[in-house]
């Protein structure tokens, strides 16, 4: 029994932390922003990458953290990927990390095709990136520059090229998220796997999603904690700093609670899909407490900001609303819930 | 209790949402918070008042129909409803009125007034300073006496102010006894933003809007009120001098008790959302019975707020105000919005992120728990001065 | 438009709750509990009633306040009753107040059986209680002194004299309840209003044990927050009362904002029955806010008397466990919710 | 990460859960915080001695059988699923045990320990003053050193002395220099509760048991240790002289963490929710789906509990223990374990109110958030010594 990250994968968390310091400070989250994204035209003419940082994590490795050895990867498992995507969250990195990186890789090398290896291959030298979608006409976010499209529906996991999707953008309110709603046509070609061939495989797929977004929530969770940590010592009313507060701070001290808590779920989640468990549960709880804890979080640290985290120059605004999308992509705190509640009491 | 209208408030109700639905943009107007919808905003602004509308509760001689607080609240029920726009002349009508009614001189009334309601002069509220928001009395704005030209030369930086870039005139605190410590030696100061010495620097919210401004003063000069409307017209004093403080609490008990919020607004918005829900339902969104529950939730406060309006109207027509009850007040409708745009949300479910109208709703509705004295303020203020429990 | 009590009804309730004051002291509700309840032993040797007060209701006309003029009684509606309920929950009075003189007369007086007017007079005089249940086999405080059982099933409104019934005694953790579960058999000449010929009635009867038991909790909460007022600022730690705490603070401004939105919402109902319309959603709303109000003041005002509160010598939990049980009776914060849920959303 | 057990640790748990299941009372014995209930229990404690279960992770030569941290929790874990008897030894083994490990002389050790395991010696906590509960350094019980008998005379009063009606000692915080401020000055005593001059009064907590006491000092006499038996079984001193703050701390520091709530009791806690929720629904009780949810809600928060625990156990065996983050631990299995219960009542609806296991343990649930330290000084510890917000 040993519930912590060996120590190989610590230092390569540290080394992926250090990388995303100094790739993707709050400039270049804030220069993904995108121009084409209505009221938020003042903010960024960004797309939605930071290629600087996209290029450092395929040099070190972490987009083939997943990738098979023969692929060109690091033939690791998800328990080394899992502090990484808290990382990517608490840099605010906007690109399709855990999408790329950690859902798509174990989908594709299931499948038998050459199409698929070759894909692995420059999956891991940061070549493309994959967006992901559930459901037959999803929203994706990183739509516009994604390179492939690894469409989860109930039944199939179908992998399409961007020329063989059609893409609406749609204004999200993270600026960074470069949302698309992608409408294609089901095909035999388009099937990667199916329910009927390796059912397994697309219930990890999900629960990858489920779990890595959860992951990330606790990393940005961590990050608007840190930046209200930092203000309220700072900040003085009445004469002194508004951290000495006592109801500012047993808030802070309720968000980080729910973070903290959320945490070890996450990590157990990645734990069984490494294992090769399935994790549907356990990442469905990680997932509800974690969109739960960054949703009080932000609550918190807005609050405790007051106005001046009411403005588009401060940064806060840049992690509260990635935490708003992502709380809710692939399942928001209450649907995730219901899953546990359901394999528990049966409806 | 008698909890019917007359039939002369249910007349009144009935003219105020016919005039509405005649005149209500079907479209909705862009935001007043962005320059292009300021525009338009300030032409519903003009229609408004010349058809009698725009402070319904005010005497006629300054653009009102003398209506009644109960009319009042009616009015403001059919307006929400109606879904017409946001008055971008609240701070004015809403803050600044009050408390010219109660400490303006009549020559004071007599111009500012009809000029507010008309929407000639718009007004913002310079209230915090970077280092006096919660704590409003560490204000260091000031004001300097200058008796040879007669008159007052005011100095420093307003900030998060509203709308203060779409805005002509200024109403704030200066600290005229530089002597005196915290909330002593404040002066209550009206001065247009056109004025020499005047910097507004408007900037965005999260939002997207860019409703907010910082407003520099650099020796900015207000004359001594001599009765004639041209210095009136640049500017002039509240109250006493040295009075400031007693005169804005006047005004921060009105924005926040009853006067800006009253329970139309959050009526609509539970109106609309259980519009949506039966939308989402119709549509066979599958929809988590929690997420239902959070919309009856809602639904239930906004009524509790409501009747709970009624009790407070019922107490100020029959001599018995809020006081610090009112904190009771600014805590529930702030924290009651803020629930009813999350409730749409998670009806919305993976779309909520979408750029939309609740999307836009809901953060709007995250300014209220801040503004107008902070929630955590507020909860000070019902225990210390509602429940009687010690200061220190 | 006028939401508040009339100028008479004020001056009633003043009245009333001076008599409370005098005879429902804190040692008389103690007084009340009863020997028989296992572990509770030590507290008392009562019956759950507490006889001086009731003769006082009685006296003043509190017991036949919606007993017909005809039939002895005051022939007031609910909206005079409502306040007096707030009282009777702040005195903490185990009685069967709200029963007696508030749900049964209403469908007495919709009865012509001689019986039913002979009843409502003795209800008037304080001759009689009446104990109430909902269901087939009902669980009824008050069960062991209670002389009439009126029972609400789904479709009729049964009246019962005790000997008629078959009581078995059960432990509350209220022992001022004297709790009983009440077995009987239904027969036609049990049967007091029906649902084919007095639906209204039968409504009406449900929706005012629900809105007086919020009227009643309601006062209960106040008065756990008064007390508990007083005991932080009499209690000093650090050097200073710790009310003077923020956290204790914000903790009783919360509890205090639930019960202060809460009574609205049982005046509206209150007034919804006086005038004869459905009050079924009101009464719901009022429940469903006033028993979650009381739960919130509940943990406030033990968790802040700290270990002093956790003691029987102490009287705080006198009131706290009235207001667990009645939270529940009559149905709880979810049950209710799920009234309004489904006359909104139709599920 | 490995989340497995070995083996051996396999192996330990079916030995615990044989020994168990041949030994738990098929019927619940009497709460141990009455004084039948107390007589049974140490029956109990005997038992579990007796076959080497009631200290398992002592030293063998104390009682114990040297088990690993690891091993504690299995053992703990299938303790509460098996539904054994409450620890009427808790305060000893969990409380003071961990401070003479520490701070006790090798002759202290050998002579308490093997006494505290077997249940002989019954301590209770002498923490709480009617005027220091949360403000622990506010003790006002004194002790005067007295040269010529060689020892102390301890005088004063200690409250909310749990289960202290049926204990034999007591170790508490005295003030030993009088000069001395607040946590200076403060020595840690043991002493025998039938010393010469204690009063011990029980009374009633709100869940109707008996196990709270006062405890009154009136000059005991506590000799000082000349390595002897006899001296010691008439009390001692824990540390220093004046140290008492400190040891006092590394006491409570165990009270709070890791020790005394292992995840065992509240996963057997939700499985018996999990349970009644199944009976109540196939029985066909009506019971609203958000009732389901604080269900679930429940069952994920003591997963999250169970998880975070194999994580601090790691890091303990690691050499990284959580320190002020054991704040955390207190705050979290404190609420849960109201909301586990509160889950119970909930789906018992009406019934909830009936004298049962469930409102038994609800009442319980609810001293978590007061004793070991209040949440509130809990969330100061994490916001202070965790987050690093300024103390003042």
């Amino acid at each position: 029994m040993r519930f912590a990250p060996t120590e190989e994968q610590a230092e390569f968390r540290s080394a992926v932390k250090a990388l995303l310091v100094d790739t993707c400070d709050i400039a270049a989250v804030r220069a993904s922003w995108g121009g084409e994204v209505g009221r938020h035209t003042e903010v960024g003419q960004g797309n939605g990458r930071v290629e600087r940082a996209w290029k450092g994590l395929a040099d070190m490795g972490v987009l083939g953290l997943l990738v098979p050895e023969a692929d060109g990867g690091m033939g690791m498992t998800q328990d080394a990927f899992v502090g990484i995507a808290v990382e990517a969250g608490y840099a605010g990195l906007p690109d399709p990390l855990i999408e790329t990186a950690a859902v798509a890789p174990p989908v594709l090398a299931s499948s038998s095709e050459p199409l698929a290896s070759e894909l692995l291959a420059r999956i891991a030298s940061g070549e493309v990136t994959v967006g992901v979608g559930f459901g037959e006409s999803p929203l994706v976010p990183c739509a516009s520059t994604a390179d492939w499209f690894l469409i989860l529906t109930g039944t199939a996991a179908h992998l399409l090229d961007a020329s063989a999707v059609d893409i609406t953008p749609l204004s999200s309110v993270d600026g960074a998220r470069h949302l698309g709603r992608v409408n294609w046509s089901t095909a035999a070609s388009t099937v990667l796997v199916s329910s009927d061939s390796d059912a397994a495989v697309l219930t990890a797929a999900r629960n990858a999603a489920v779990t890595f977004s959860s992951a990330t929530l606790v990393g940005l969770s961590h990050r608007m904690i840190d930046m209200t940590v930092e203000y309220v010592g700072e900040r003085h009313q009445f004469g002194v700093p508004i951290g000495s507060f006592q109801a500012v701070k047993h808030e802070l001290a309720d968000a980080a609670l729910g973070v903290e808590f959320a945490e070890p779920l996450a990590f157990n989640a990645a734990h069984l899909l490494s294992v090769g468990e399935d994790a549907t549960v356990a990442a469905s709880m990680a997932k509800s407490r974690a969109s739960r804890a960054s949703q009080v979080a932000s609550d918190a640290c807005l609050q405790l900001h007051g106005a001046i985290g009411y403005t588009v120059e401060h940064d806060l605004h840049l992690f509260m609303k990635r935490a708003w999308a992502l709380s809710r992509q692939y399942g928001d705190f209450r649907s995730h819930r219901a899953v546990v509640r359901r394999a528990l009491l049966g409806s | 209790m008698d909890l019917t209208w007359t039939e002369s408030e249910q007349r009144f109700r009935e003219e105020c949402r016919e005039w509405l639905r005649a005149n209500v943009p079907a479209e909705p107007l862009p935001s007043g918070d962005t320059s292009e919808g300021f525009a338009a905003h300030l032409e519903w602004e003009n229609l408004l008042h010349s058809a009698g509308w725009a402070v319904v509760s005010w005497p006629a001689a300054y653009g009102g129909r003398d209506a009644t607080l109960w009319e009042w609240l009616i009015f403001e029920e059919e307006y929400y409803a109606a879904g017409a726009p946001q008055r971008i002349t609240q701070n004015g009508i809403f803050l600044l009125a009050p408390t010219i009614f109660e400490f303006g001189s009549r020559a004071q009334q007599d111009y500012y007034l009809p000029r507010m309601s008309a929407a000639q002069d718009l007004w913002c509220q310079g209230w915090s300073e970077p280092n006096a928001g919660s704590d409003l009395a560490g204000i260091k704005s000031r004001a300097v006496r200058d008796d040879e030209r007669g008159g007052w030369v005011l100095s420093g930086q307003k900030t998060w102010t509203t709308r203060g870039a779409f805005s002509t005139h200024l109403f704030g605190l200066f600290r005229t006894d530089p002597e005196a410590e915290r909330h002593r030696g404040l002066t209550y100061f009206l001065a247009p933003l056109t004025a020499e010495g005047m910097t507004v620097r408007g900037f965005g919210r999260l939002d997207g809007d860019e409703g907010f401004a910082e407003v520099f003063l650099d020796d900015v000069f207000v004359p001594d009120d001599d009765g004639t409307t041209e210095t009136m017209a640049a500017g002039g004093i509240l109250g006493e001098v040295g009075q400031g403080w007693g005169v804005a609490m006047s005004t921060t008990s009105s924005e926040r008790g009853l006067t800006l919020r009253s329970p139309g607004r959050f009526r609509a918005a539970a109106a609309r959302l259980l519009e949506l829900a039966h939308d989402q339902i119709a549509a066979g969104v599958d929809l988590d019975p929690a997420v239902l529950d959070a919309v009856t939730d809602a639904w239930i406060d906004t009524e509790a707020y409501a009747l709970y309006t009624l009790r407070d109207v019922t107490g100020v027509v029959e001599g018995t105000p809020a006081g610090a009850r009112s904190s009771y007040n600014k805590v529930f409708w702030s924290e009651l919005d803020v629930r009813l745009h999350e409730a749409a949300l998670d009806l919305l479910g993976a779309e909520a992120e979408l750029d939309g109208s609740w999307m836009h709703g809901y953060e709007f509705s995250l300014s209220g728990p801040i503004y107008a004295g902070t929630n955590e303020i507020q909860r000070n203020i019902i225990a210390e001065r509602v429940l009687g429990l010690p200061r220190k």
